[in-house]
C-alpha cells in the first residue's frame, strides 16, 4: 500500500496558510492599482481649486465653486447633453445592428465563420486610426465616400464639419469600430443558448416572432447587459474618435466630456475646470456601473440557481 | 485504516447554522454512512472531514491527530464526489493515477497502481479516454478508482451512487461493499438513499437540520427510528403516519382504528389520553377475512417488482397503504379488511415527534446508561 | 586650404565681401558651389570660435523637444556643425505637430527635466512664461560672457523680435521695456495671400485687393470652376482659425481683440458694430467661396488644397504657400504671391504673425549650456544655412533678407514672394493682447465663427454671446 | 429555423452583403490608398484604377520619407516596435498579477473581495485623463516619466481590471470540487491551481490576454503625455505624416495598415479563443 501522507509532508514547498493565500495572491494587482489612486485623489484636490496653469499666482481652494460654475455655464450643459446623447445613439444603434448581425451569423457555417473573423477587423483598428481612415475618406475633395454621395445626389455632404452631421459621422465611425464587439459578444450568446426549448417550439409551430421575442431575448440577456455595460461606459467617455475627427467642433456641436477636459487643460491650462469635468464625468460612470453590475450579478446568480 | 472523530463541530453561513455541535466517531475499518435529505450538511461535513472546508468550532482527529492547520493534501484522504468532479483536461489514466503522482512515484509504480484499481472497476479499457468520453456509468467508476487509487486509510465518498442510472445503482450497490471491504479503509459515505444506506452502513448517522438524529446499525434504525421524521425516511413505500389517542384496557394500552383495537404491547401507561401519531410499516399491515378487523375500501394497487403496494381508505377517509409480497392474493378493488400487528407498530409522541419506547426498550437502554 | 581662399572666406566674415561676391569669387577659384557652402559652413564656425569661447560648454549633453517641421529638419541637417564648434552633444525629439503641444504642455507641467530647449509660438509663451516654465532669456542676451559678439540680436526683424517678449501682465503691451524675451524668434509666418494664377485666369479675375473683392472673386471661382473653390482659410475649432488670416484682416480694419481698462481689467472687444459688420462679411466669403468642410480646416487642408489645385486662392501663412509651390505637389511652381491689405481704407496689410520660437526649460539642468543652443540656433550663421540650403523661410533676421542668393532663390520659383513679405513685414506683428486667457478666447472665437458661418447663430447676436461668455470667464479668473 | 424559404435566404443574404460591404470597404480602400502615390490620391474623382507602388511602405520601412522640403527621417518601425514592446509587456505583466487575484476572488470569498473586485473593475471605466495628468506629475518626482517601466505600470489601467474581471468568471466556472479533488488527492494549492486551474481556464485567459491586447495596443494618450518621442506606440506615431510641407495621405494608409497588421494576425491566429471564449468570457466575468 502507498504511504500514508502525515500532516508534516508536503507535495510542495509552497505553503501559504490558507487564511492569508486570498490576500497574498490579490495584494499585488491591488498594490499596482493604489499606486493608480494617489493621482485619482489628487484630482479630486485639483477639482476643488481655482488652478490654471498660466496663472500660478491665483491659485487657490475655491471649493465647489469650479462645480456650482457648471450649473450656469451653458458650455457645460451642453457638454453634458451632448454626451449623453452620444453614448444613448451609439450604444442603441450598435445594439440593434450587432444584434441583427449576429443573428445573420448565427449558424455555423464555414462562411459564417469566415465573416464573424473578418468583421473583428474594425475591432482591431485603433479609434484615433479608425478616425484617420473616415476623414480621408469623408474628405470633400478627394474622399471615396463624399464622392459616393455625391452620385446619390448629395452633393453638398460635408460629415463631419457640418453640425448638421457631425454627430451623425462621428456616431458612424463609433459604429463601424464597436458595432463588431457587441456583434462577438451577441454571437457567441447566440450560438451558446440550449437548442432543446428552439427545437420545441418549432415543433409546435410557434410563430418566430414569439420565438424571438419571447425565447431568444430573454435568454440572450445577459449578453446583451454585458455588451450595453462596456459599451455605454466607453461610449460616454469617447475621446479617441470624436477629437481625431474634429477636435469637438464644428462649434460646440462634439464637446464630450472627455474633448472638453482635454481642451481645458492641454489649450486652457484650466487645470481646475479639467479635473471637475472628470470627477463629473467618474460619478456618472460609477453610478452607471454600479447599477448595471449589481443587476448582472443578481442575474447572474439566478441563471447559476438555475443551471 | 484511521479512525476518525468529530467533536461538537459548529459550520454558519451568515446567519444559517449548517451544523450545530455536531460530534461522531468512526471505528478503524468501519463503514459509517452519513444519511440525510438534501440540507442536512451532510457534504458540508465531509468536505470538513476532507479539509476544503473549515469548521468555525470543534475539532476533527483523524487517527487520533487533531486536523486544524493540515492541509486538504496531508490528510491522507480518498474522496469521490457525488458530480464526479473529473478533471477534463486530464484521461482517465491520468485522473486515477494523480493521487500517486505525489512525491516521487515511479512512472511503473503508478501503472501498477492505476491498473490494479481500473480492473477492480472494470475499466481498464477506458483509462485513455477523457471524461468528456465516458458514459455516466464509467465516470462514476473512474472517480471511485481516483479515490482508492492512493489506498487512503480514510476514504469519503459523497452519494457517488446519486448521478448514475438505477440499474447501474443497483449493480453497483452490491459491488461496493466487496470493493469497500478490500480496501480495508475506513469510509464515510453519504447517502439520501435508504436502501444504499442500509446496504453499506456497518451503522447509518442520519442527520438533519445540522445534527445527527440517530446513530446505529440499520436493523435498529429501522426497528427503532428515533423519531416520525427518520421513519418516514427509512422504508418504501414509506410508513403510514395516523393520529390517534392511546387508551388504557385490561389488555394493556390499546389505540383504536375504525372503532377497531389494536394493543400495543409494552407502551407505558404515560401515553395515554396524549396525542400520539401510530407508525406502521406497510408490511405490518396485512388483508386478512378474520372477523373483527377494519373495513376499508381498496383505492388503488401499485404492483412493484418484488411486492405488491395497496392504497386502502378507512371508513373515516383515513389513507394506508398495504404491502404484500408480489404473487400473494389480495383485493384489486372494493371493500376489503385489514388486521394490524401491534406489535409492529410504532407510536410517536405527536408534539416533539419523538418514538416512545416500550417498556422493555426502556429498561434495557436505562440498563445500558 | 589654399590661402587665397581662407582670406576671401575671412574677408566675408568680416563683412567686406557679400555672399554673392564671395561665392563668385570662390568659383572663380575653381571651388565649386556646393562645396563653397560647405567651405563656408566650416570657416563660419571657425570664425565664430575665434571670438567666444564656444568650447566652455564641451562635453555636455542636451535634449530638444521638437515639431515636425522644416525649420526642425534644417536644424537637425546641421547639427554637426554645431557639435563640431562647442563641442555639445545634442539628442532631440521630434513630435507630430497634431500632439506636439499638448506634449509641451504635458512636459513642463510636470516639471520634466527631460527637455532643455523647446519650439514653441509666441502665443504659447504666455502661458509657460507665468506659469514659470520658461527663463527669460534677456539675463543671456545682455551678458557678453554668455552671448558671442557676433550674435548681432538687433539684427532681428523687430516687430518680430518684440511679439516674443512680455512682460507677463495681462494685457501688457508685447515688447514693452519691461518686458521678458520669453523666447528667440526662428523663423516666422506672414498671413498672406498666395495664388493660383492659371486659375484665377480660367474665372477672369485679378488678384483681389481687399476683402470685398475676395468675396466676390472667392465666390465666383466657386461658382464658376466646378471643383475647386475659391479662398482657403482655416476652420477648426481652435485659435489657430482666428490667429491666421481673419485676425489678420480684422486688424486691418483697426479692431481689438480685447480692451485693457485704466485699471488693469480685461474686457471683450469684438462686439463693436464695425467687429460685427467685419465678421459679417468674413462668413459671407467662406459661404460662398470657401472649402465645403471648413469647419475642419487647419493649416494642413488648407495648404494641400492650394497644392493640389483645389482651390484658387488662400489667406493663410506665406510659407504654406512656400511649401505648396514645390515638392512633389500638383501645382508646385504654378502658384504666386501677393501682399493683402483688407481694409479698402488701410495704406498697408497688417499681417498677423505666428514665430516658430526657441525657448529655454526653466527645468533645465544646465542653462548657460542650453542658451549656447539657442544662440548658435538662432544665429545668423544657420540662418543662412537653412534659408539658402533648406526650406527655412521665413528667417527672422533682416542681414537674411538682404541676402542675394536668398532673394533670387525666392524671386525665381516664388513670383511675388520677396515683394509680398517685405509689403506687409512693416505692418507684421502679434495682433493679439497677450493675456493668461488666449486659449480660451480665441477656441470660443473660433467655435462662434463655426456656428455663424453654419447659420446657426446670426452674427451680430452671436458677438455679443461671445463677448458675455469673454467677459464672464476674466470675471472668474479674476481679470475682468 | 430549418424551413427557410427561398426569399428568406436571399434576404439574408443580401443583408449580409450588405455587412460585409460596410465593415470591409473602408479597410479596403485604404489598403488600396496604401499603394497610391499622394497625387493618385489627391484626384478627383477617386479611381481605383491605378499602378500600385510600394513607396509609401518602403518609405516606412527604411525610414526616409521623401517630401515637398526634403527627405525626413521617420520612426514608424521603432513605433511598431514600441507597440509591440509595449502591449506585449503589459499584458504579461497584467497576466502575472490579474490571474492569481481573479484566482483568489474566485474561489476565496473573502471580507470585501466583492468590493475590492468591484473597485478594480471601476478603473476599468475611470477616464484615464484623469488620472493621467497628476499621474505625469508624480512619475516626474519618482523617475518614472520616460521609463518604459512606468508606461507598462500605467497600461495595467487598461489591461489588469479587464484581465481580472473575465478570468474570474471563467475561475468561477470551474467546479469548486475538481480542484478540490485534486487537493484532497494531495497535492498542494499551487500544483492544483497550476495542474487544474490554470489549464482549465485557459481559453478564457487567453481571451482575456488577447483582448487586453487590443486595448493597450489601440490607445493613444498613456504615452503621448508620459514619454518621449522615442517610446510612442504607433497611434501616436501614425500622426508623423502630417507634416507642414503637405499631408502624406499614401503613408498614413500604409501606416494605418502596418498597425493593424500584427493585431490582425493575432486574432486570426487566436480566432478559436476570439470568437468563442473573449465573448463568453466577457459575460461569464
Amino acid at each position: 500500500m502507498a504511504s500514508v501522507t502525515t500532516p508534516q509532508k508536503t507535495a510542495s514547498g509552497f505553503k501559504i496558510s490558507r487564511r492569508w493565500l486570498p490576500y497574498v495572491l490579490s495584494l499585488p494587482a491591488l498594490l499596482v492599482c493604489i499606486g493608480i489612486l494617489v493621482p485619482f485623489f489628487t484630482a479630486v484636490v485639483y477639482s476643488f481649486q481655482r488652478y490654471r496653469l498660466s496663472q500660478p499666482w491665483a491659485r487657490q481652494f475655491n471649493w465647489g465653486e469650479n462645480y456650482l460654475n457648471f450649473l450656469y455655464d451653458p458650455a457645460f450643459w451642453n457638454t453634458l447633453k451632448i454626451s449623453l446623447i452620444y453614448a444613448g445613439v451609439t450604444v442603441v444603434l450598435e445594439l440593434a445592428l450587432g444584434l441583427g448581425i449576429a443573428l445573420l451569423l448565427q449558424k455555423r457555417t464555414r462562411i459564417n465563420n469566415f465573416v464573424s473573423i473578418m468583421l473583428l477587423m474594425p475591432l482591431m483598428t485603433a479609434p484615433a486610426l479608425a478616425a484617420l481612415m473616415w476623414k480621408l475618406m469623408t474628405n470633400p475633395g478627394f474622399g471615396i465616400l463624399s464622392y459616393l454621395a455625391s452620385l446619390v445626389g448629395l452633393q453638398n455632404f460635408r460629415w463631419a464639419s457640418s453640425p448638421d452631421t457631425a454627430l451623425l459621422t462621428v456616431v458612424l465611425v463609433d459604429i463601424w469600430v464597436y458595432t463588431p464587439f457587441i456583434m462577438i459578444l451577441l454571437l457567441a450568446g447566440l450560438r451558446s443558448l440550449p437548442t432543446q426549448p428552439f427545437e420545441a417550439a418549432a415543433l409546435d409551430g410557434v410563430p418566430r416572432s414569439f420565438v424571438f421575442f419571447r425565447i431568444t431575448l430573454p435568454m440572450l440577456t445577459p449578453y446583451i447587459l454585458t455588451a450595453t455595460l462596456f459599451r455605454l461606459l466607453d461610449s460616454i467617455q469617447q475621446f479617441d474618435i470624436i477629437y481625431a475627427m474634429t477636435q469637438g467642433g464644428p462649434g460646440n456641436t462634439l464637446t464630450v466630456f472627455q474633448v472638453e477636459a482635454y481642451l481645458n487643460f492641454f489649450q486652457s491650462t484650466n487645470v481646475g475646470r479639467s479635473a471637475a469635468l472628470m470627477i463629473i464625468l467618474w460619478a456618472i460612470t460609477y453610478i452607471l456601473s454600479n447599477i448595471f453590475i449589481k443587476n448582472w450579478l443578481r442575474l447572474r446568480e439566478r441563471a447559476r440557481g438555475e443551471a | 485504516m484511521k479512525s476518525l472523530e468529530l467533536k461538537n463541530i459548529v459550520k454558519r453561513y451568515k446567519t444559517h447554522t449548517v451544523l450545530d455541535n455536531l460530534s461522531l466517531t468512526v471505528a478503524e475499518g468501519e463503514r459509517l454512512v452519513l444519511f440525510g435529505s438534501s440540507g442536512a450538511g451532510k457534504t458540508v461535513l465531509l468536505r470538513m472531514i476532507a479539509g476544503v472546508i473549515e469548521p468555525d468550532e470543534g475539532a476533527i482527529l483523524i487517527g487520533g491527530q487533531d486536523m486544524r492547520d493540515v492541509e486538504a493534501e496531508d490528510r491522507g484522504i480518498g474522496m469521490a464526489f457525488q458530480n464526479f468532479a473529473l478533471f477534463p483536461h486530464m484521461s482517465a489514466y491520468d485522473n486515477i493515477a494523480s493521487p500517486l503522482t505525489v512525491g516521487k512515484s515511479s512512472t511503473s509504480s503508478i501503472a501498477d497502481g492505476v491498473g490494479k484499481v481500473a480492473r477492480l472497476l472494470k475499466i481498464d479499457h477506458v483509462l485513455s479516454h477523457h471524461p468528456k468520453a465516458l458514459s455516466n456509468g464509467q465516470k462514476q467508476r473512474t472517480a471511485l478508482a481516483r479515490a482508492l487509487a492512493g489506498s487512503p486509510p480514510l476514504l469519503l465518498l459523497d452519494d457517488p451512487l446519486r448521478n448514475v442510472d438505477a440499474k447501474l445503482r443497483f449493480e453497483m450497490r452490491l459491488e461496493l461493499p466487496r470493493l469497500l471491504a478490500a480496501q480495508g479503509a475506513t469510509v464515510v459515505y453519504v447517502t439520501q438513499d435508504y436502501k444504499e444506506a442500509m446496504a453499506l452502513g456497518d451503522r447509518i448517522a442520519v442527520m438533519a437540520n445540522g445534527t445527527i438524529r440517530q446513530i446505529g446499525t440499520p436493523e435498529v434504525i429501522y426497528n427503532a427510528p428515533a423519531d416520525i421524521e427518520i421513519a418516514r425516511l427509512f422504508g418504501d413505500p414509506t410508513i403510514n403516519l395516523l393520529d390517534v389517542t392511546p387508551k388504557s384496557g385490561p389488555d394493556g394500552i390499546y389505540v383504536e382504528l375504525s372503532d377497531v383495537q389494536i394493543p400495543l404491547p409494552g407502551m407505558p401507561v404515560s401515553v395515554v389520553g396524549k396525542p400520539c401519531v401510530l407508525g406502521l410499516r406497510p408490511e405490518a399491515v396485512t388483508f386478512t377475512t378474520v372477523p373483527g378487523s377494519i373495513p376499508v375500501t381498496v383505492e388503488a394497487e401499485t404492483p412493484l417488482n418484488e411486492k405488491t403496494v395497496t392504497l386502502v381508505l378507512t371508513a373515516r377517509k383515513r389513507e394506508i397503504l398495504v404491502s404484500r409480497p408480489a404473487g400473494t392474493p389480495g383485493p384489486a378493488s372494493g371493500a376489503a379488511t385489514i388486521a394490524v400487528d401491534g406489535s409492529a407498530a410504532f407510536l410517536f409522541d405527536k408534539t416533539t415527534g419523538a418514538r416512545i419506547e416500550s417498556m422493555a426498550e426502556y429498561r434495557t437502554n436505562g440498563e445500558a446508561a | 586650404m589654399h590661402e587665397k581662399e581662407k582670406d576671401l572666406i575671412s574677408a566675408f566674415m568680416r563683412g567686406q565681401v557679400d555672399r554673392r561676391g564671395l561665392l563668385k569669387g570662390l568659383s572663380a577659384l575653381g571651388v565649386g558651389l556646393g562645396a563653397g557652402g560647405t567651405l563656408l559652413n566650416m570657416m563660419s564656425t571657425t570664425a565664430l570660435a575665434a571670438d567666444f569661447d564656444w568650447k566652455k560648454h564641451s562635453g555636455k549633453k542636451l535634449k530638444l523637444l521638437l515639431n515636425k517641421h522644416p525649420y526642425a529638419d534644417a536644424m537637425i541637417a546641421n547639427l554637426d556643425s554645431f557639435k563640431q564648434l562647442t563641442g555639445i552633444e545634442i539628442a532631440y525629439d521630434v513630435f507630430p505637430e497634431d500632439v506636439y503641444f499638448d506634449k509641451v504642455t504635458a512636459a513642463l507641467s510636470s516639471g520634466s527635466t527631460e527637455y532643455d530647449a523647446f519650439m514653441t509660438g509666441a502665443y504659447m509663451t504666455w502661458t509657460y512664461g507665468p506659469a514659470g516654465w520658461i527663463a527669460d532669456l534677456n539675463e543671456w542676451i545682455k551678458d557678453p560672457t554668455k552671448t558671442s559678439p557676433q550674435y548681432a540680436w538687433d539684427d532681428f526683424l523687430p516687430g518680430v523680435k518684440a511679439s516674443c517678449a512680455w512682460n507677463g501682465q495681462p494685457g501688457g503691451a508685447l515688447g514693452s521695456d519691461d518686458a521678458k524675451q520669453w523666447c528667440i524668434p526662428w523663423g516666422y509666418e506672414q498671413n498672406s495671400m498666395t495664388y493660383n494664377p492659371a486659375l484665377l485666369e480660367k474665372v477672369g479675375a485679378e488678384v483681389p485687393k481687399n476683402l470685398d473683392q475676395l468675396i466676390e472673386t472667392a465666390g465666383k471661382a466657386s461658382k464658376d470652376l466646378g471643383g475647386p473653390y475659391g479662398i482657403g482659410v482655416r476652420g477648426s475649432r481652435s485659435w489657430a482659425t482666428i490667429h491666421a488670416g481673419f485676425l489678420s484682416a480684422y486688424s486691418n480694419y483697426g479692431q481689438k481683440d480685447l480692451t485693457l481698462s485704466d485699471d488693469g481689467k480685461l474686457a471683450a472687444a469684438m462686439n463693436t458694430a464695425e467687429s460685427k459688420a467685419f465678421h459679417g462679411k468674413w462668413v459671407q466669403m467662406i459661404q460662398d467661396g470657401g472649402p465645403k468642410d471648413w469647419s475642419t480646416y487647419t493649416w494642413y487642408q488648407v495648404a494641400s488644397d492650394m497644392g493640389a489645385g483645389n482651390s484658387v486662392m488662400m489667406y493663410d501663412a506665406d510659407i504654406a504657400g512656400y511649401f505648396m509651390n514645390g515638392g512633389d505637389n500638383k501645382m508646385a511652381g504654378k502658384l504666386a504671391y501677393a501682399p493683402f491689405a483688407a481694409n479698402p481704407e488701410a495704406k498697408a496689410p497688417t499681417p498677423n504673425i505666428w514665430i516658430w520660437s526657441l525657448a529655454m526649460s526653466n527645468f533645465s539642468k544646465d542653462k548657460d549650456a542650453t542658451w549656447y543652443f539657442i544662440q548658435w540656433a538662432s544665429g545668423a550663421e544657420h540662418a543662412i544655412f537653412g534659408a539658402t540650403k533648406m526650406d527655412f523661410v521665413n528667417p527672422v533676421r533682416q542681414s537674411v533678407w538682404k541676402d542675394e542668393i536668398f532673394r533670387e532663390k525666392l524671386n525665381k520659383g516664388y513670383p511675388g514672394y520677396v515683394n509680398a513679405h517685405d509689403t506687409s513685414a512693416p505692418g507684421a506683428r502679434i495682433y493679439f493682447t497677450p493675456q493668461p486667457l488666449f486659449f480660451d478666447v480665441t477656441t470660443e472665437w473660433a467655435a462662434t465663427l463655426q456656428r455663424m458661418v453654419n447659420k446657426e447663430v446670426p452674427v451680430d447676436e452671436g458677438l455679443d454671446m461671445l463677448a458675455e461668455s469673454i467677459n464672464r470667464q476674466f470675471k472668474e479668473a479674476g481679470l475682468g | 429555423m430549418e424551413s427557410t424559404s427561398l426569399l428568406e435566404r436571399i434576404l439574408r443574404g443580401v443583408a449580409l452583403v450588405l455587412v460585409v460591404v460596410f465593415f470591409m470597404f473602408p479597410i479596403l480602400w485604404i489598403v488600396l490608398m496604401s499603394f497610391q502615390t499622394n497625387e493618385t490620391i489627391l484626384s478627383v474623382p477617386p479611381s481605383v484604377i491605378f499602378s500600385p507602388t510600394l513607396e509609401n511602405y518602403q518609405a516606412l520601412i527604411t525610414g526616409k520619407l521623401t517630401t515637398a522640403a526634403g527627405t525626413l527621417d521617420i520612426a514608424f518601425m521603432r513605433n511598431l516596435g514600441n507597440s509591440v514592446f509595449l502591449s506585449t509587456a503589459s499584458v504579461l505583466i497584467a497576466l502575472l498579477l490579474g490571474v492569481p487575484a481573479a484566482y483568489a476572488f474566485a474561489r476565496h470569498k473573502f471580507r470585501g473581495s466583492e468590493d475590492i473586485a468591484f473597485t478594480l473593475l471601476s478603473f476599468r471605466f475611470a477616464p484615464p485623463l484623469l488620472v493621467l495628468l497628476p499621474l505625469s506629475l508624480y512619475f516626474q518626482k519618482l523617475g518614472l516619466s520616460d521609463t518604459y517601466f512606468g508606461l507598462i505600470w500605467v497600461y495595467q489601467l487598461i489591461c489588469l481590471p479587464l484581465i481580472l474581471w473575465i478570468v474570474r468568471g471563467y475561475f468561477e466556472d470551474i467546479s469548486a470540487d475538481v480542484e478540490y479533488a485534486y487537493r484532497i488527492a494531495g497535492h498542494s494549492w499551487f500544483a492544483t491551481f497550476r495542474k487544474i486551474a490554470l489549464p482549465l481556464a485557459g481559453p478564457g485567459i487567453a481571451a482575456a490576454g488577447l483582448l487586453a491586447f487590443i486595448f493597450a495596443w489601440n490607445n493613444f494618450v498613456f504615452a503621448l503625455v508620459l514619454a518621449s518621442a522615442d517610446k510612442q506606440p504607433v497611434t501616436v506615431g501614425a500622426l508623423a505624416f502630417v507634416t507642414a510641407s503637405g499631408i502624406q495621405y499614401g503613408q498614413i494608409a500604409a501606416a494605418i495598415v502596418l498597425s493593424i497588421a500584427p493585431v490582425l494576425a493575432l486574432a486570426i491566429y487566436a480566432q478559436r479563443y476570439l470568437v468563442e471564449g473573449l465573448s463568453l468570457g466577457a459575460v461569464k466575468g
